[in-house]
C-alpha cells in the first residue's frame, strides 16, 4: 500500500539483471547434461577420486583454520593492541592475491634453494605435487574467511558477558570455553563452511603446486582442454552440487542466527 | 572497602585523571555524573575489566592492582543485566559456584533465601530472552550475591526499567543490601536515584571527582557551580558579598552567615524557595515581590519561573499548593528564599 | 597492567604463526627475483601487455558492478520483501562457484548451442577467447564483493536520516543522491576496490574463457609451466604490487571510516 | 487535523490492532506507553514511513493513506535528532526549503526568527559531530519547523537528554507550540513529561489505544488497570461495594457516589493519600490507623509506605512536611483517603 516511486522500480529492475546474470549461466549448466551423463559420470574412479581428494583436503584446511584461527579471531575480537591495524590487514592479505601467485610463493619456500624447503625436505615433508601441498595453498586462501568469520562472530558476543563471568571468578579459558564459545558456535561453523567453500572452488593456486594428485577443479579444466566444454560439464555439475550443498548448509546457519536475534 | 590511591586509566583515548577515593564497608556508595563523565569506566576499572595506567586498587586489606577479575571478590550487575542467554536462570545464578567453590548447605539455603527474596523461583527452568527487565534485574542481582561478594558493583541498575518498576527496584536494592551486609557501589546519571538510594557517594565529570561526601550533603551544599546544577540546584547565581548579605545584580539577600570573600556564588533549591500571596508577610528576612513567569504543572509538583526584576528564580512547590493559591502565569505574588537554604559557594 | 594468563599467551602464539604462514611465502617471492631481472620483465611487451589488460578488464568489471550493482544493493539494504533471503543468497552464489567452472557455465551460455549465445554472435559479441569474455566472467566473480560491501555501507546509515529528508519534502531518489550516497560514498569506493581486487587476481574462469589475449594471472601461469618457477617469479612481483596498492587504498579507506565513528 | 480511521499496521510481526483516533488543530497530543507499544510505529506510519494494511489516515480535510512522505507536509524529530552528519548546521536547517519551493523574505524572516528563538545562531557553521545533546535537538525542531509543517511529531523528544536539559527543553517546546500554532503529535513513555507538555493524549499498550482524553483525565480517571499502573497510580486495589462504600480486603472506604456494581477495582494517586500523626482527627471520613513500612526519600517528595492491616498504601508528600513530622519506618500514623480522590475502575 505504500507509494512506490521511479527509483524503487529502477532498483527492482537491476535487481532482475543481476539475478539474471549470475542464474542464467549456472542454470544451463546445471541442465546441460543429460542424466545418463551425470550418472556414466560418478563411476568415473577419476572423477569420484578428484572429487574426493577437494573434499578431504578442504577439509583438512578447515580443519587447521580451526585451530591457528580460532584464538587469532578471539584475540582480534577482544582486543586492542598497537599494530592491531596491520595484523588484520595481513590475514586479509591472501584475498588479493593472484591465484597462481599463492602457488608460486608456497612453491618458493618450499623448494630446495630456501632454508625451510630443506628443513621440511629433510623431514620427509613434499609440496609440490602432493596432497600435502594442497592443504598448504587451501588453508593460505581459506583462512581469512575463517579468520573473519569467527572475529565477527565472537565480536557479536557482548564483552559484558566475559566480565560477569570472570567476576563470578571463571578465569579467560574457562570464560570462553563456557560463554563465548557457547554463544558463537554457529560462528565458528559458519566459517569452517565458508574457508571449505572458498578451498573446494580454488584452481589456480592447485594448479601450480600440484597438477597431480588432481583436485575436482583440476579434472574440470583438464577435461576442458583435453576433451571440450561438452566433457567438463558433468563433472563440473559434481563439483557445483557440493559447492552448493556447502552453501545451503551456511544460509541455513546464518539465517537461524539471524532470527535469534 | 574500596580505596583508589592515585588510580588513572587512559582507555581509547578517554583521560581519567589521578583519582583518590574511599569506600566505607557497608556502605551504599553513589557515583553520580552526567553521560560520557566516565562512570562505567571506573566501575569496570575496580573490578579489574579495564587496565590501570597508573595508581593501586584496594579492596578490603588487599591491593587487587594487579588481580585478575575472577580473584577480586566483587560482584557486577550491568545496566543491560548482561544474563548468560543460553544458560537457564537457574544454570544463571549457579553459574558462579563452581568456581568459588562455594558448596555445601549453607550457600543452597543462601541461594534459597534469595530466590524467595527476589521472587525468582518460578522463572528457574526458564531462559533469560523470555524475561522482562525487571525479572532480568532480579536474576542478574542473585546471580551476583549467589557467590557472596564483599562488594557489589551496580551499573545504572534502574535505567533500563520502565518508570513504573524503577521504585518498585530500588526499595528492593536497599533491602537486599541491609539484610547482606555487603558494601554497594552503584553508578547512576539520575541525582534522585542516589539521594533514594546512597548513604555516601560522589559526583564525576569528564574523568574527575568534583565531590565526595554524604549524598545529602551533596544535594544541599554542592562544592562546584557544576554539582550545583547536577544536582537540579535550579537557582544558582552570581554574587557580590557585603557582610551577611548577598548582592544578586540588585537584590539583596541575607545569608545564613557573614562572607569574608568579595564574591562568588549563590545557590538554593527550588524546592526551597516559598510563594506567598502577594499581600502576605512571611516570616523570613528575604522576601521579594515578583511576577511569575511559567508556571509548569507535573502533576505532583508545581514548577514556577518568578521574575523578581531582572532576576529568574525557580521554586518547586506542591501541586495542591499551586492549585489552592490558584498560581498561573502572570500573577504577581511575594517569594520568600529563607537565609539558612542559601548555599555560598 | 592487567593482568595476562595463559589463554592470552596462546592466542598471541597462534597469532604469531598465522602471520608466519601468511608473510613468509609472500616476502621469499617479493626478494626472490634481483632488481635487474624485474626491471627487464618490465620492458618485456608482453607482461606490460598483460599486467594493463588485467587492469582495464577488472575496472570495466567493476564499473557494470557499479551500475548494476548499487541500486540492488540499496534495495537489500533498505527494503523487506518475500524472498529477500533467497536474493542475497543468489548474490552471494559466484562465491562459491568453482572458479574454472564459472568459466564452463558462461562459455555454456555463449555457445551456438544456446539461444543466448546465437543472438550475441549475431550482435557481433564474441565471449570464447575475447576481452568481452573476460570482463563477463570477472564482473561474474566480482560483483558479490560489490554488492555486499555496498550494502553494509547503506545499511550503515540511519534510516531516519532518509525518512527526515523525505519528510522535509525530498523525493526517495533525491533522498539517496543528497543523503545516503555522499554518508557512504566511502562504501561505495571500498565496494569497486574490492571487486577489482577480487577480479585482477582471478585465473581459473579467465583461462577457460580466453587464454588469449592473455590477463596476467594466465601469463605468470604459462611462464610456470614453459619455463619454470624462477622465470614466473619476477611477473608475480610486478602484479602482487598492483595487487597491494589496491588493497593499501581499500584499508586506508575503511580505516579513515572506522576513525570518523 | 490527524484522524486515524480503523488504522492497522504490520511491521515485522508486530500486529497493530484496528486503531481510531482524532487529534485537534492546535492541539499538543501526547501518546504515551511502555517501551516497545509502537508509539514510534504509530508516528512514523502518519508520517507515510511505514506501509499501512488497513485503513486510512487524514491529515487536515486530506486522505494521505497512499501519499508518499514528502507530499504530507509533516515534521518529524526524532530522539535522536538525525542531524545529516556530512551538512553544517545551516545547510540542515535550510535542506528543506529547495524542495518545498519555500523561498523569498518571509522564510528568511521565519528562519531568522527560529534561529534566535532557538538560540542556535553561534552554531550555523558547525557540523553536527561536534554539538551536545541539547543543541542537537534544537537544531533538530528549527529544521522541521523551516518548512512550516502543520503537524510537527516528535518522538520522545526529552528521553536522550540528560535529566538537568529535559526541563529547559521542555518549556522550548511549549514556547514554539504557541507561537507556531502547528499541531504537536508527541510520544513519550514517561507520563510526567506528558502532563507537564500536552492538553490531550494517549495511552498505547501492545498495539492498542487504551484510553485517549485529556491528559489530566488520564492522570486523574485512568480507564483500565494498565492506565492507572502506567500514569503512577500505585494505589490499586481490588475491592467489593457496598453501596456509598468500597471494602479492600476489611478497609471500609467511602467512595464519592455510590456504585451500582458488585465488584470492580478502586484506585488513588499516592500524592493525595494525606498522613496526620497517630492522635490527628483528620476532616475525611476515610481514616486508618497504620504503620510505616518504608520510607523513601526523593528529595523533594518522601514516599511512604504504610502497612494498614493486611493492605499496603503508598503516600507521597512533600519531604519538608515528613521531616516536620519526624517520619520514619515503624511510626504509627493515622492515613486519610479523601473520598473525592478514590477513582472507581
Amino acid at each position: 500500500m505504500r507509494y512506490k516511486g521511479p527509483f524503487h522500480h529502477l532498483t527492482l529492475c537491476c535487481g532482475g539483471l543481476v539475478l539474471a546474470f549470475i542464474l542464467l549461466p549456472l542454470w544451463e549448466l546445471m541442465t546441460s547434461s543429460p542424466p545418463a551423463a551425470l550418472a556414466r559420470t560418478l563411476k568415473d574412479g577419476e572423477v569420484v577420486r578428484a572429487i574426493r581428494l577437494s573434499l578431504l583436503a578442504s577439509g583438512a584446511s578447515a580443519a587447521i583454520a580451526f585451530i591457528l584461527g580460532t584464538p587469532l579471531a578471539y584475540l582480534l575480537a577482544r582486543f586492542d593492541f598497537r599494530g592491531k591495524r596491520w595484523l588484520e590487514a595481513i590475514v586479509d592479505l591472501p584475498v588479493v592475491i593472484p591465484h597462481p601467485v599463492v602457488g608460486i610463493a608456497v612453491l618458493g619456500v618450499a623448494g630446495r634453494d630456501h632454508a625451510l624447503g630443506r628443513i621440511l625436505l629433510q623431514a620427509g615433508v613434499r609440496i609440490l605435487g602432493s596432497v600435502t601441498g594442497i592443504i598448504v595453498v587451501l588453508t593460505f586462501v581459506g583462512l581469512p574467511f575463517y579468520i573473519n568469520t569467527v572475529r565477527d562472530g565472537f565480536e557479536a558476543v557482548s564483552p559484558r558477558l566475559e566480565n560477569v563471568s570472570r567476576s563470578l571468578g571463571a578465569s579467560m579459558a574457562e570464560t570462553f570455553l563456557r560463554i563465548t564459545l557457547p554463544l558463537s558456535w554457529r560462528s565458528v561453523v559458519a566459517g569452517l563452511i565458508m574457508s571449505s567453500a572458498r578451498a573446494i572452488s580454488e584452481f589456480g593456486a592447485v594448479v601450480i603446486v600440484a597438477y597431480h594428485p588432481m583436485t575436482a577443479p583440476v579434472l574440470i579444466y583438464e577435461r576442458f582442454e583435453g576433451y571440450g566444454l561438452r566433457y567438463s560439464q558433468p563433472v563440473a555439475v559434481w563439483l557445483v552440487g557440493v559447492c552448493l550443498v556447502l552453501f545451503a548448509a551456511l544460509r541455513a546457519l546464518t539465517l537461524r542466527q539471524r532470527k535469534e536475534e | 572497602m574500596i580505596r583508589l590511591d592515585n588510580l588513572s586509566l587512559s582507555v581509547s583515548s578517554f583521560p581519567m585523571g589521578p583519582l583518590c577515593l574511599t569506600v566505607g564497608e557497608g556502605d551504599f556508595f553513589v557515583l553520580m555524573g552526567p553521560t560520557g563523565a566516565g562512570k562505567t569506566l571506573l566501575l569496570e576499572a575496580i573490578a579489574g575489566l579495564v587496565p590501570v595506567a597508573d595508581g593501586r586498587i584496594f579492596i578490603g586489606a588487599r591491593d587487587v592492582t594487579r588481580l585478575p577479575p575472577e580473584r577480586r571478590e566483587v560482584g557486577i550487575v550491568y545496566q543491560d543485566q548482561s544474563l548468560f542467554p543460553h544458560l537457564t536462570v537457574r544454570e544463571n545464578i549457579r553459574y558462579g559456584l563452581r568456581f568459588k567453590n562455594r558448596t555445601g548447605p549453607g550457600t543452597e539455603a543462601l541461594l534459597d533465601r534469595l530466590v524467595e527474596e527476589l521472587r525468582i523461583g518460578h522463572l528457574l527452568e526458564r531462559r533469560p530472552l523470555h524475561l522482562s527487565g525487571g525479572e532480568r534485574q532480579r536474576v542478574a542481582l542473585v546471580r551476583a550475591l549467589a557467590v557472596q561478594p564483599s562488594l557489589l558493583l551496580l551499573d545504572e541498575p534502574l535505567s533500563a526499567l520502565d518508570p513504573a518498576f524503577r521504585e518498585e527496584m530500588g526499595g528492593l536494592l536497599r533491602r537486599i543490601r541491609n539484610s547482606t551486609g555487603a558494601t554497594f557501589f552503584m553508578v547512576t546519571h539520575d541525582f534522585t536515584e542516589a539521594l533514594a538510594l546512597g548513604n555516601r557517594g560522589a559526583v564525576m565529570n569528564r574523568g574527575r571527582l568534583e565531590q565526595v561526601g554524604e549524598v545529602r550533603d551533596i544535594f544541599l551544599r554542592p562544592a562546584s557551580p557544576f554539582v550545583a546544577r547536577f544536582v537540579g540546584m535550579k537557582n544558582l547565581f552570581r554574587a557580590r558579598f557585603q557582610g551577611p548579605h548577598a548582592l544578586v545584580r540588585n537584590l539583596r539577600m541575607r545569608l545564613p552567615r557573614p562572607q569574608g570573600r568579595e564574591s562568588g556564588k549563590v545557590a538554593f533549591r527550588p524546592e526551597h524557595v516559598e510563594i506567598w500571596p502577594e499581600s502576605a508577610r512571611a516570616p523570613h528576612p528575604n522576601l521579594f515581590s515578583g511576577t511569575i513567569a511559567e508556571c509548569l504543572d507535573h502533576g505532583f509538583t508545581c514548577r514556577l519561573t518568578v521574575s523578581v526584576d531582572s532576576v529568574r528564580l525557580t521554586a518547586h512547590l506542591p501541586a495542591r499548593e499551586a492549585h489552592r493559591m490558584g498560581l498561573c502565569a502572570g500573577r504577581r505574588v511575594t517569594v520568600a528564599v529563607p537565609p539558612e537554604a542559601i548555599h555560598v559557594i
